[in-house]
């Protein structure tokens, strides 16, 4: 059980460090989305509490909710960055942008 | 009637309208601004209920669809609440009339449903009493805010907004994070349960440092303020209003509710607020030295946002030894600073549409020429400056007070300095506006809405300065900081 | 709430009410602006003199507004602060004549004449302050006031003098800031009270504490009353327009100083804790410093408003010099200083406004033979310079006689060097001006002459200075009379040095 | 009429001509300066002693008059309407315009005000009045010459008005009225002789008493008839007059402070009288070294008084008639001379007027003083010399230069003289 929730740890270690390592607005959205889905994860192995069979059923449906969340987050960040790729010509963020 | 008053479920409707009005607006763009305006205007009115029902039956607990924690979504609403959902209503309405006058009819059919999106989210989240609804709330706002401020396009308006997307996402992850092992922990996410259920231990310390982390990120705490000058800079004056003056309140007000309510007793341990106390004070300087040193209006004035969120920060060092007036002090600079960053952001939005640029040193006989809008900015300034008589001054008077009778001259000296800072990026504006400049330009001219709305807000900071005495019994409705001591 | 509750309030609101209605007002329209103007003053001076007499016969006027539990802003009527807004008012009256005759066809009078309003209601509201945060409050706001009209021209150099007057009088309101709420949190009241009271009864282990407090008010206070080293905007200020220098100088900013330095001394801290404490002998020296050293950079000045500008600096002083000798005598010679320099002080600028504004002179050098040109204005300036000097009977004379008497009755001798070295310096920068003005021949054509056909200038400018000039002779000849300000400045002693 | 009445004349004596003094008021009347001084003529005309004290003045102060001094009143008015005389015909009197005229009534009413104050307050505001007033008219449409002393009689009146000043308020700590009857007798008894050296050296510098009769002898070389001619009387008794009023005299005794004085006053006379004899030549200057000479009589006079009480209570009944005397004699002397003499120094000249008649008589005065200058130079060139020695000392820059002149070197030794045979008794 901790082995998953070691996993979504794992998964949003690896996310944190692709989002800040990558300069490309696409990378820093997957990563974004990797992040998510590590914590989904540990929401979930985290569900099996000791001592009770049944699972608990509160942390799926916030996971339920929170992939609802991702997912008009990555909506609106894909478009933004279409957006910005299609204002600038890269799909990246720059200081010597600025004006 | 009067029964029904009291009686009606008020939080719905603060939830529900700004919703339905967005939808509204989403669908019939003809009508956006008629229906906007009308939402935020009985939206307003429905925290003035609000307020009375709390103000006679005291703390008010809904449980929606009657499901109850841990499944269902319990409303929650105190003096703290109340105290931001009313900061929320009157820069609503500041700002909306404010729009109303500013967004041509193409941005107009966009803003109003995202706005109106945002203030739904607002309200919801101030009325929340479970940490998950709070992540759904804060992510909503986040998302809505960003819309908001990616609203102009162009390449710095977009650079803005998605540096500050990725900031607020990685928050709210961060966060939610902090909301799992929590849940893990203790098997709730009822405040109230978790509160009771909670004991130091590693999962408190590892939760509270993810939620710490994430909120201090989305509340631009030095030296994670990063992404606000650019994205409360470029963003369309309303938005980088309502984006400095409640999209930031709204994440500290989550840190402080969590501080007080499960975090704060138990790892009531002096190096943390220390360190927020650090950090506060870091902000203050630095952003008031970055705000002295922008050449761009729009610019000092995020800056300043970033200087005054660390006056709030400084309540944490405070407070543990003088809850109340500490906390108090904080939530009246937070309302005063609503106001007056609101006020400041539009009268700047004015001096922009007026003169096409906002280069401080070309702000040419602004005085002169665009008096209501300069007026507007000074009276705001004399808020954030702390000069009395205004709700900035009771704010940093009520802090000052707590600081030196516990002898934290540190504190008050920073505090000072930042006053002083404060006004001399503020005159330093205001200077310019009253000479003329090198090269006098042509003006556009700016709807009597705008001015006013803008005046009317800094005005009523300034107010806020006599409104002491009910704002902070308001405030300490349900006792949202404790009953270690009494009232000062 | 009666009439007395109301009385401070409407006074206050007398000159707000008028200032807020002209900012609204449309530049052209001079007509009704000038009555709003005039009208607002006449009032104010009408409830002052009910206020005066109510006072006199022993009423009681005050107003309170909660602030926050415990912090209260308080507007009362006491003998001080009759003393103080009596000369405000009239003086407002004289100024506002004045200043729309010499502002006549400029630009941006409404919003001139509405912070010059202003100016003048924080400065009532300074004056009936009845504990240190109304103070505070209506100080902070005469700051803010006043910058409009500092940089009213709206030059480089207008905005520059304005930031350099914002740094020294934002940093001294900061100072004051924390010594009102270290005071706050040591006393938990604030309240004005004859013979300062409250804090006698505080242990002796916070002496150190309230040292350091009353140095940071006294700071506070010393920025705006120009104490050494804090005197530096004074000088500058003077780009703003004639009027407003005469405001500046005589009514407002720096009066509102130094009767802070006052109100602390006496109803604050109380004469005899402050002298226990052994706060009142350093103030005396710097004020004493100050006296002299602002009359030597008078010397030096050839720009006549400057000079006037550091004589300003010097004889303020006289003011916390008078207070800081702690004795009964001294403080009527400092109290009706107040009165007697704010008199004498509007009187020159009026008539430095004068020469600028119908002969185009700003400089000393260029005032050869002026007397004969302008008698009139020049006669008045020789009143005030002569009072400056402490001549008798101009009111000067009677301040520097209770000065100098009152510090023999403590024994402290020295203060009559003090007087006798300024009094030499005095007629050492204002004998010279008079003398060119009266025995130079005049030059053969004025920097810059305003017609005013067989007038010497405009009657509004003339009347001002006339009027300001016989009232400070009147201060001074009419001494003992009833009403004036040195029976005012007795009542005020007697409140603050013997028990009732 | 009633005393009230008459007290009300004394204020009217003051006030009329201070009001006649503004220039729109005199103007249109004819014969100013003779208007200015009736009420002070009617006032020594009214019999027995009476005063006005009006209880809102500053200070309490009063105007009184007793026979005492009715005298010198009557001294001050004959003085005046000389003076108005030697002005009033003479048309084309270049200080006979409005601005002499205003400075000509200030003095007036600030010497009427010295005669008839009561009190030390009073008498100090009209002292000053006249001072100032009096430098006025000394500057006017003056020469270099004249300059150079109206400024020395500048400084010498701020001085001496800062020392009175000084003086008033030691009076003033000691005592609870300022009246005359009253303050010498305190101030006596307080034994302050930080007071009397005050009240001396302020009145000595405004009397011109050696050594500060600098101002004196250069303003007798004035272009203006005028000033020189109130010179003797004026400013000179008037300060004599204070010294006598403000003093202790008659008290106690003050026998160091009195030597001391006295001793002054001798060798004022000295170097008076060597003065005297060297400067034969200018007969105005002379009436400058008979005056300064007088004064220090008067100053043996005062500090023997002080020394010895018991002496003034039975002598000072001569001073007063011998005051008036000798200044009213003084002032007609200067009359004729300057009549007489016209102006003494033409040559250094520096008339601003551009009237044709005045740049005549100038003219005209020019060629009789050079005729006149010439002859003496030629004649006598080793006095020449002396001259201009004396002339540096005159200006008083390097008193201890060894340079000094013989007279100055006998006063000087003299001094030294006395100093000792006061110090071994």
């Amino acid at each position: 059980m901790y082995f998953y929730a070691l996993i979504g740890v794992g998964l949003f270690s690896v996310g944190l460090y692709a989002l800040i390592n990558y300069a490309h607005l696409l990378r820093k959205i997957l990563a974004l989305n990797v992040m998510g889905s590590g914590i989904f994860l540990i929401l979930i192995a985290l569900a099996k509490r000791t001592g009770e069979t049944q699972p608990d059923v509160v942390p799926h449906a916030m996971v339920i909710t929170g992939i609802v969340v991702a997912v008009s987050a990555t909506a609106l960040a894909l478009t933004l960055m279409l957006k910005l790729a299609a204002e600038t010509g890269r799909a990246e963020l720059s200081e010597k942008d600025r004006d | 009637m009067e029964v029904v008053f009291k009686e009606f479920p008020w939080v719905a409707v603060l939830i529900l309208l700004p919703l339905l009005g967005g939808i509204v607006c989403f669908l019939f763009s003809g009508i956006a601004k008629f229906t906007g305006l009308m939402t935020v205007f009985f939206t307003a009115l429905s925290v003035l209920g609000l307020g009375w029902q709390i103000f006679d039956n005291g703390v008010y607990r809904h449980a929606v669809g009657g499901w109850g924690a841990p499944l269902g979504i319990d409303l929650y609403a105190d003096g703290l609440s109340l105290l931001m959902l009313a900061a929320t209503a009157f820069v609503a309405l500041g700002v909306s009339v404010y729009s109303a006058g500013y967004f041509e009819r193409g941005y107009s059919t966009r803003f109003w449903p995202i706005w109106l999106f945002l203030l739904g989210a607002l309200n919801a989240l101030f009325l929340t009493a479970d940490i998950f609804n709070l992540y759904v709330t804060l992510e909503l706002m986040g998302l809505a805010a960003v819309a908001l401020a990616g609203l102009a396009g162009g390449k710095n308006a977009l650079t803005g907004a998605m540096r500050y997307l990725l900031a607020t996402l990685l928050g709210s992850l961060v966060y939610l994070l902090g909301v799992a092992l929590l849940y893990h922990g203790f098997g709730t996410v009822d405040i109230t349960l978790l509160a009771q259920r909670a004991e130091a231990s590693p999962v408190i310390w590892a939760a509270f440092g993810l939620i710490a982390a994430g909120l201090m990120l989305k509340t631009a705490l030095f030296p994670l303020h990063f992404w606000l000058p650019p994205a409360h800079g470029s963003a369309p004056p309303p938005v980088s209003a309502l984006l400095s003056a409640l999209v930031v309140k709204a994440s500290f007000y989550i840190l402080l509710r969590l501080w007080l309510e499960i975090f704060g007793p138990l790892v009531s341990n002096t190096d943390v607020s220390t360190l927020f106390g650090l950090l506060g004070a870091a902000a203050i300087l630095w952003g008031s030295v970055q705000a002295l040193r922008q050449t761009r209006l729009k610019l000092m004035i995020a800056y300043s946002t970033v200087a005054q969120i660390g006056y709030l920060f400084l309540a944490f060092p405070l407070a543990t030894a003088a809850g109340v007036a500490a906390w108090s002090a904080a939530m009246y600079l937070a309302f005063s600073h609503a106001l007056a960053k609101a006020a400041m952001f539009l009268a700047a939005g004015n001096m922009l549409r007026f003169g096409g640029h906002d280069r401080i040193s070309d702000l040419d006989r602004v005085v002169q020429r665009l008096p209501l809008a300069a007026a507007a900015f000074a009276l705001a300034g004399m808020s954030i400056m702390g000069l009395p008589p205004s709700g900035g001054f009771i704010g940093k008077w009520l802090m000052l007070e707590v600081a030196i009778k516990q002898g934290r001259w540190e504190i008050v000296i920073v505090m000072i300095l930042g006053g002083l800072l404060a006004a001399a990026y503020i005159f330093k504006v205001l200077g310019h506006t009253f000479t003329q400049a090198p090269s006098p330009h042509e003006s556009k001219a700016v709807p009597a809405s705008m001015e006013w709305s803008a005046l009317l807000l800094a005005i009523a900071a300034v107010l806020l300065g006599f409104l002491a005495i009910p704002v902070l019994s308001l405030l300490n409705i349900g006792n949202p900081f404790g009953i270690s001591e009494v009232t000062p | 709430m009666n009439w007395n509750t109301w009385l401070p309030v409407l006074v206050v609101i007398s000159s707000m009410l008028p200032g807020l209605i002209i900012f609204g007002l449309a530049e052209h329209r001079v007509r009704l602006r000038t009555i709003l103007n005039l009208f607002g003053a006449v009032v104010k001076l009408f409830l002052v003199g009910w206020m005066l007499w109510g006072v006199y016969h022993g009423q009681h006027f005050e107003t309170r507004l909660m602030l926050l539990p415990g912090l209260e802003l308080v507007l009362r009527a006491g003998p001080l602060s009759l003393m103080f807004i009596t000369l405000s008012s009239i003086l407002w009256l004289v100024t506002t004549i004045y200043a729309i005759a010499y502002l006549e066809d400029s630009p941006n009078r409404s919003r001139f004449f509405g912070f010059f309003s202003l100016c003048v209601t924080a400065t009532i509201g300074v004056a009936l302050a009845g504990n240190l945060i109304t103070f505070l409050l209506f100080y902070e706001l005469l700051t803010l006031a006043t910058y409009p009209l500092v940089v009213h021209r709206g030059t480089e150099e207008a905005r520059r003098a304005g930031q350099s007057y914002l740094r020294y009088t934002i940093f001294g309101g900061a100072l004051l800031l924390i010594g009102t709420v270290w005071l706050y949190s040591l006393t938990g009241t604030l309240e004005f009270a004859p013979q300062g009271g409250f804090l006698s009864e505080i242990g002796a282990e916070h002496h150190t504490s309230l040292i350091i407090i009353f140095a940071l008010l006294i700071a506070g206070f010393g920025v705006k009353a120009a104490l050494f080293p804090l005197h530096g905007w004074l000088p500058k200020a003077m780009v703003a327009p004639a009027p407003v220098s005469a405001l500046l100088h005589a009514v407002a900013v720096v009066k509102a100083g130094a009767f802070g330095i006052v109100r602390v001394v006496y109803d604050v801290f109380g004469v005899e804790f402050a002298t226990d404490l052994g706060v009142t002998g350093p103030l005396a020296w710097l004020a004493a410093f100050t006296i002299i050293y602002g009359s030597l950079r008078a010397l030096f000045q050839d720009d006549l408003k400057r000079r006037l500008a550091y004589s300003t600096i010097s004889q303020v002083s006289y003011i916390a010099l008078g207070v800081a000798i702690a004795g009964p005598i001294a403080a009527i010679g400092g109290i009706i200083h107040l009165v007697h320099q704010g008199l004498m002080k509007i009187t020159l600028f009026f008539c430095a406004g004068n020469l600028a504004e119908t002969l185009g002179i700003h400089k000393i050098s260029e005032m050869n033979g002026v007397g004969k040109r302008m008698p009139w204005t020049m006669a008045a300036f020789t009143i005030g310079a002569f009072g400056m000097i402490g001549a008798p009977p101009i009111a000067g004379f009677v301040s520097k006689w209770y000065l100098g008497t009152g510090a023999l009755e403590v024994g402290q001798g020295w203060v009559l060097i003090v007087l006798a070295g300024s009094s030499l310096l005095n007629a050492a920068y204002f004998l010279p001006i008079l003398h060119r003005a009266w025995f130079r021949d005049p030059p053969n054509n004025w920097p810059h002459e305003h017609d005013f056909g067989r007038k010497e200038t405009a009657w509004p400018l003339l009347f001002p200075p006339i009027v300001t000039a016989v009232l400070a002779l009147a201060a001074g000849i009419l001494a003992s009379a009833p009403f004036s300000p040195l029976e005012w400045g007795q009542i005020v002693a007697q409140r603050e040095f013997y028990k009732p | 009429m009633n005393v009230t009445t008459f007290g009300i004349m004394l204020w009217v004596a003051v006030i009329f001509p201070l009001l006649l003094a503004i220039p729109a008021l005199h103007s249109r009347l004819p014969w100013p300066r003779y208007i200015a001084i009736i009420p002070a003529i009617i006032v020594t005309l009214l019999p027995g002693e009476f005063f006005l004290a009006l209880p809102w003045i500053i200070f309490e102060s009063e105007l009184a008059i007793n026979g005492e001094m009715r005298w010198i009143l009557t001294m001050t008015v004959m003085i005046w309407l000389i003076a108005a005389t030697s002005t009033a015909f003479s048309k084309n009197d270049i200080s006979n315009d409005r601005t002499a005229t205003t400075f000509f009534l200030l003095t007036l009413a600030g010497n009427m005000g010295t005669v008839l104050a009561n009190d030390l307050v009073a008498f100090f505001c009209f002292s000053t009045l006249m001072g100032y007033g009096f430098y006025g008219m000394l500057i006017q449409n003056s020469n270099a010459e004249t300059h150079r002393a109206a400024r020395y009689y500048l400084w010498c009146l701020i001085a001496a008005d800062l020392l009175l000043f000084e003086a008033l308020l030691l009076a003033g700590f000691e005592n609870n009225g300022l009246h005359f009857e009253i303050v010498p007798t305190t101030m006596a008894e307080a034994s302050s002789s930080l007071y009397l050296w005050a009240v001396f050296i302020g009145f000595a510098l405004k009397a011109g008493i050696w050594p500060a009769h600098l101002w004196l002898c250069t303003a007798f070389k004035s272009p203006n008839l005028l000033p020189v001619l109130l010179l003797s009387g004026v400013p000179v008794a008037m300060a004599l007059l204070g010294a006598k009023r403000w003093l202790p005299f008659g008290e106690s005794a003050f026998f160091d402070s009195g030597i001391l004085i006295l001793m002054l006053g001798m060798v004022a006379m000295l170097y008076a009288l060597l003065k005297f004899a060297t400067h034969l030549s200018s007969k105005l200057m002379l009436l400058a070294w008979i005056t300064i000479l007088m004064t220090g009589l008067f100053v043996t006079a005062l500090g023997y008084g002080l020394a010895y009480p018991s002496e003034w209570v039975r002598y000072q009944h001569y001073l007063q008639p011998f005051i008036v005397i000798f200044v009213v004699c003084l002032t007609t002397a200067t009359l004729i001379f300057a009549r007489s003499h016209a102006v003494p120094q033409i040559s250094s000249l520096e008339l601003q007027s551009k009237s044709k008649l005045n740049l005549n008589i100038i003219k005209i005065q020019h060629w009789v003083n050079n005729k006149y200058l010439q002859l003496k130079l030629s004649s006598r060139t080793s006095w020449v010399k002396t001259a201009k020695r004396y002339q540096r000392i005159l200006f008083w820059q390097k008193p201890f230069e060894l340079t000094i002149g013989w007279s100055g070197r006998i006063t000087m030794l003299v001094v030294l003289g006395l100093s000792l045979a006061w110090l071994a008794s």
